[in-house]
């Protein structure tokens, strides 16, 4: 746990710059590439990167190891079960969120099945990854975030960070673990700034980070949520109110005992995911503690999810669908109530 | 041969089958119409007066005009990312399109789907799509159901050379052999899917994508709203007379980014040689001074014609800012239907 | 509610027949056809019926309204969007529920979404309707029940019955329903039977049945889980404990009242879903009501769902993998220890 | 011509190529063991031995065998459904698939995987596949990475006819076109999807359906081994050196209903007539019969191999039959792997 407690409360170091999110998630990706060769990355214009995370990267490693693809997401997801059975650790950038629903049947049925399935004949090292989730007014197709669906895959290892320290980390580990691992970068936090060690260092997954520790409420943030629950937290700060701040940074495998324990402090607990509410990891980890923490409860567990409607383009209604500080800021107080 | 047009006696356009002057105009105004709208667009996006991103369709701009004109008011299509040019040459409204664009409430989706779901079903816009190739098989399934309820209708797919690569374009070419559904794909090979040139993702000529199923390919110049035009008459004549469905590959270039804004980051991936050469083949300026060679329009009447056009879209700029945000509450509605009959407010 | 009372307590009256699950569905589709001849059924070999709920429909109403399609799921799902708009009411076979992921992004990204996207200029009168779940050792690519998964995609309804009576009024309500609508015929059920009316009727979509009143546990079961819950429920009553159980018959929309008014009077809640257990449906309701319900749980409520694995092929494995009645009841006697 | 096979003296098959004698007997042989495995397969499922559902291979030997016989053992396949012929032409012990197919501990998958889900690694089997076009995308990517790691092994993609309708044959092959991979698609064309004739479903002809993308196709009698052999080593030729993917359509026929025990609901939807042609154009008995005539082997001889089979058939029922059922709590491994060299217990 001390990377965790690194990441969450350690000053910055000489060896660290501030470094937006997207350049930490590619100094992972280099670094991977750097120490095991067979690692590939794949996918649409990744030479010149729509969204950024494997910009340049060619410059290092050529076009056979950062190799654009046609728009063919169900054949090149697919395929990289095959070439991972094969020998190589193949890393897809899906670019959107939205396009892994494209690629469903090879990412669901097959990349997620074909170890278990085969009895535990093969490792299939595959890193999918995407910027997911609202980007502001891109509308309904480009604003998904699958990872309640995917959660209910079982095979698939779910990453998704929520800071630029956590990115790189995380990345390092997503592709050195030999399962198909989907990375999920919440768009907005794209371009968000913090201080990152310019040396490799791997988060291993499954382990939660107490972003802020507190005493009264437990929040359970996901993606871009946990910024906005930090904001919440450090204006109920000053109202003598204390909330212990988790990002579970992966949520296959989930740090349960992290958030449990946490509960166990607090008695209270409000979840908040970037994702619509029904079948959301919110209603999973609620119901989770519901289960395993319920004499632990003093208060009603509190969901903060999107409105159960696709994300619209017009920018006050996609502020109305989606999470605001405010609503995480009334569901911390109704369990106070 | 000179084609007199039986109306006005002037000559026709010697390039074009008979067509009345009228139409001929048309066909030159609506590829002004979206010139304007487009470069409008570029304008306002940088200015950061836009929500979302924007593909512009410059350069393009006689693809969906040439096929369009041959469309019947009633005849339906389904678009792309890219394809304000397409909705426009079908007879959607600058003004709603436009306010749309703004996210307002008099925009054809309220505000709820911006550039890249655009809709207007009274006009057969299924509409824009956000998913590459994801308009192919909804658009094959309306040919399907306007020859299952026994109408002459055609439904025309727009897609571009990247959308080649998905399944789904295959499949539906399949299912529309297989059915002879009264569909025309129609390919905009622009070159590039998105930074990457077409040939080093495609393999082959698109226009042939069809033939192992039975599928007549066209290959046309896109840049030529008259070649486009003929092509999918041709198109069209099939297709209502239950022949079945027609592959047409328009070549064409953009002239703007794949999305407004990328310079920002996407490098020089297309040569400033090949950028210049495209624009010196502009299909408004080569098809306008066509209609002037041949009579069917005078010089001051196509500076008219542009005029006209340019300041409506201003018009459509003020409609849209005025047109008033909607009130947030708005965005749980729609999701279900309560009758079959829709209920558009 | 008359209806749903029905359907759970009347004696089969003279116009009732013993019937089985999928011929009853069948009923549903030939009364529909019957009455709208815009309905159409389309789907692989729908004109012998792999799995039974259209056959010999061809023989009534002709090959241009049970039409067999290609293996094409992402085009023929999608075509019925372009159809319904046109004016037809596509109903479509999937035949296995796993199929679905195939067609994801056209069933979620584009049926789910184009109304909404368009602010309501149309509707889309669609049924999809699969074969689905575990059918005793299909193994991981034909067992899998996507309910959880499209519960958390807005815009599709779906409706899972438990029982042939079930099965007929829901599916004449689901096509006659002028929305997308996923209708799942959970595998192991096709075979059930029980007495269902010869003449049409219609069970409304979001109403959910209390399938035997009790004051102890109130059980929420879902799909093949339900008659499970049934048998344990009447075993358990010899012992003293009355359970009340519930099928919410339909997971889109949800009868959230009559689940919250259940276990306010009784105040124990165990769910049993068909599903995986991560994002399941019973994830879902058990954080709804440990949400909306909190003051009424005298004890910790229970999730009974699939272990979180793909469903193994082996007969062992598969049971151990899947609900059985001990885990429900086993569940039920931790609510009251 | 008459080839003389150097080792024996004696005279080779004269339809073939001259392979070594024992290749030859092993081509028959490896039909003989599917033929018979498969056979088996049927009496068990009657008898209700069998879980779940299996499609059997029956009357299309061939394709299996003179594709997998051009093959070494280190390249690779990817199977379909009905998928038994190919992996044991490919090398499968049949008794650890008959232990599979009992859902057995000694299974190739422990009893995890069962008939669609048939898989070794270690010979190069990525398995058979529940999903129609599933394995597509997959043998496509195995031979990328075997490209790009230098290796010049080939992957054959086997499919049915039905597959050749899903989105992902064609942007497999597009993929494998541009990136010139060492992929081999091998449509078997049975006549029929399920229960449906393939001409009602699919468009022209699968053979065609790459040449728009530059592969070439090749369409071969799926019932004379010799045949496919030699479209397979002429593909693997190709694949090995660089010259990148082929497409083989193999035209055959499937003895038995497309799952065991349709006959219950199916109905007749294969004209009899049509069936009684297939069947007397047994595969195996066509080739052992040429390859009797052409003195590479004796009749003694190829009844010899024929009993030797049918009793290691039952040998592998007897060491399913023998195999314990996996302990329960096994159903909990095996979902994520902890190191990446596998970890076959
Ligand atoms: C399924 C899917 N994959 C990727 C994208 C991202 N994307 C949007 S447009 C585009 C390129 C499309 O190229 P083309 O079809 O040639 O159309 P053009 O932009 O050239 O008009 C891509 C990759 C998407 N929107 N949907
Ligand atoms: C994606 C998907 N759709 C449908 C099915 C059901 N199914 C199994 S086999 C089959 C027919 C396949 O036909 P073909 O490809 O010709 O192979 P054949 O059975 O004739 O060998 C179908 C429709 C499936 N398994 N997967
Ligand atoms: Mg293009
Ligand atoms: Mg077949």
């Amino acid at each position: 746990m001390t990377m965790t407690a690194q990441s969450s409360t350690s000053e910055p170091t000489a060896t660290q710059r501030p470094t937006y999110f997207v350049n930490a998630m590619k100094e992972g990706l280099h670094a991977a590439m750097s120490e095991d060769d067979r690692v590939v990355v794949i996918g649409e214009d990744v030479d010149r990167s729509v969204i950024g995370a494997t910009r340049g990267l060619i410059d290092d490693f050529g076009p056979m190891r950062v190799r654009n693809t046609p728009i063919s997401e169900a054949t090149f997801v697919g395929a990289c079960v095959g070439a991972a059975a094969a020998g190589l650790r193949p890393v897809v950038d899906l670019m959107v969120g939205s396009f892994f629903y494209v690629a469903m049947d090879q990412l669901a049925d097959q990349a997620a099945k074909l170890r278990y399935m085969s009895g535990g004949q093969v490792a299939l090292p595959i890193v999918y990854f995407a910027a997911t989730g609202p980007s502001g007014s891109g509308a309904a197709q480009h604003s998904e975030n699958l990872h309640p669906m995917l959660m209910n895959v079982a095979g698939l290892k779910i990453v998704m960070p929520s800071t630029p320290y956590d990115a790189k980390g995380l990345m390092i580990s997503a592709i050195r673990d030999p399962n198909p691992v989907v990375y999920l970068q919440d768009f907005v936090l794209g371009g968000t700034k913090s201080h990152v060690p310019e040396d490799a260092y791997a988060i291993p997954l499954g382990v939660g980070d107490v972003k802020k520790p507190g005493t009264d409420v437990t929040v359970v943030a996901i993606g871009a949520t946990v910024p906005k629950a930090l904001r919440v937290a450090k204006a109920l700060e000053k109202e003598g109110i204390s909330v212990e701040v988790i990002d579970p940074r992966t949520l296959v495998p989930l740090d349960e005992d992290l958030i449990l324990s946490s509960v166990a402090r607090t008695g209270r607990l409000v979840v908040t995911d970037s994702a619509r509410l029904t079948c959301s990891a919110a209603s999973e980890i609620v119901a989770m503690v519901a289960q395993s923490g319920f004499g632990t409860l003093k208060a009603a567990p509190q969901r903060v999810a999107w409105e159960n409607v696709p994300v619209p383009f017009s920018p006050p209604l996609e502020k109305r669908v989606l999470v605001q500080d405010d609503d995480i800021r009334r569901a911390i107080l109704a369990t106070l109530a | 041969m000179t084609v007199v047009d039986t109306e006005t006696g002037r000559p026709a356009n010697p390039t074009a089958t008979a067509w009345p002057v009228a139409e001929q105009q048309h066909m030159l105004r609506m590829m002004i119409r979206i010139r304007r709208f487009e470069e409008r667009l570029a304008a306002l996006f940088k200015r950061g007066e836009l929500p979302g991103f924007v593909h512009l369709y410059l350069g393009e701009e006689a693809v969906a005009v040439g096929v369009c004109s041959a469309l019947r008011a009633d005849d339906r299509i389904t678009s792309t990312h890219r394809g304000h040019g397409h909705v426009i040459a079908k007879g959607a409204s600058t003004d709603r399109m436009m306010a749309e664009l703004f996210g307002r409430v008099d925009g054809y989706c309220r505000g709820k789907g911006g550039s890249m779901h655009i809709v207007d079903f009274s006009l057969g816009i299924m509409g824009t799509n956000g998913i590459v190739g994801g308009g192919i098989p909804i658009g094959t399934g309306s040919a399907w159901g306007d020859k299952h309820l026994g109408r002459d209708n055609v439904t025309v797919v727009f897609f571009g050379d990247g959308a080649s690569n998905q399944g789904v374009f295959f499949e539906s070419m399949n299912l529309a052999a297989i059915w002879k559904l009264p569909v025309i794909f129609v390919c905009e090979n622009n070159g590039y899917t998105e930074w990457t040139p077409t040939e080093k993702l495609t393999a082959g000529r698109i226009v042939d994508r069809g033939s192992p199923m039975g599928i007549p390919g066209d290959l046309v110049d896109g840049n030529d709203v008259v070649a486009v035009r003929e092509a999918t008459d041709k198109a069209v004549a099939r297709a209502r007379t239950g022949q079945g469905p027609t592959l047409i590959e328009a070549r064409t270039y953009r002239w703007h980014g794949h999305n407004e804004g990328e310079e920002a980051f996407a490098g020089a991936y297309r040569p400033q040689q090949e950028q210049d050469d495209w624009r010196g083949r502009d299909p408004i300026a080569a098809y306008g001074h066509a209609l002037v060679q041949a009579g069917v329009i005078t010089q001051p009447e196509w500076d008219e014609i542009d005029l006209a056009e340019t300041a409506a879209v201003e018009a459509s700029v003020v409609f849209a800012q005025q047109s008033p945000l909607p009130d947030p509450e708005e965005a749980l509605d729609h999701l279900f239907a309560t009758t079959s009959t829709g209920d558009l407010r």
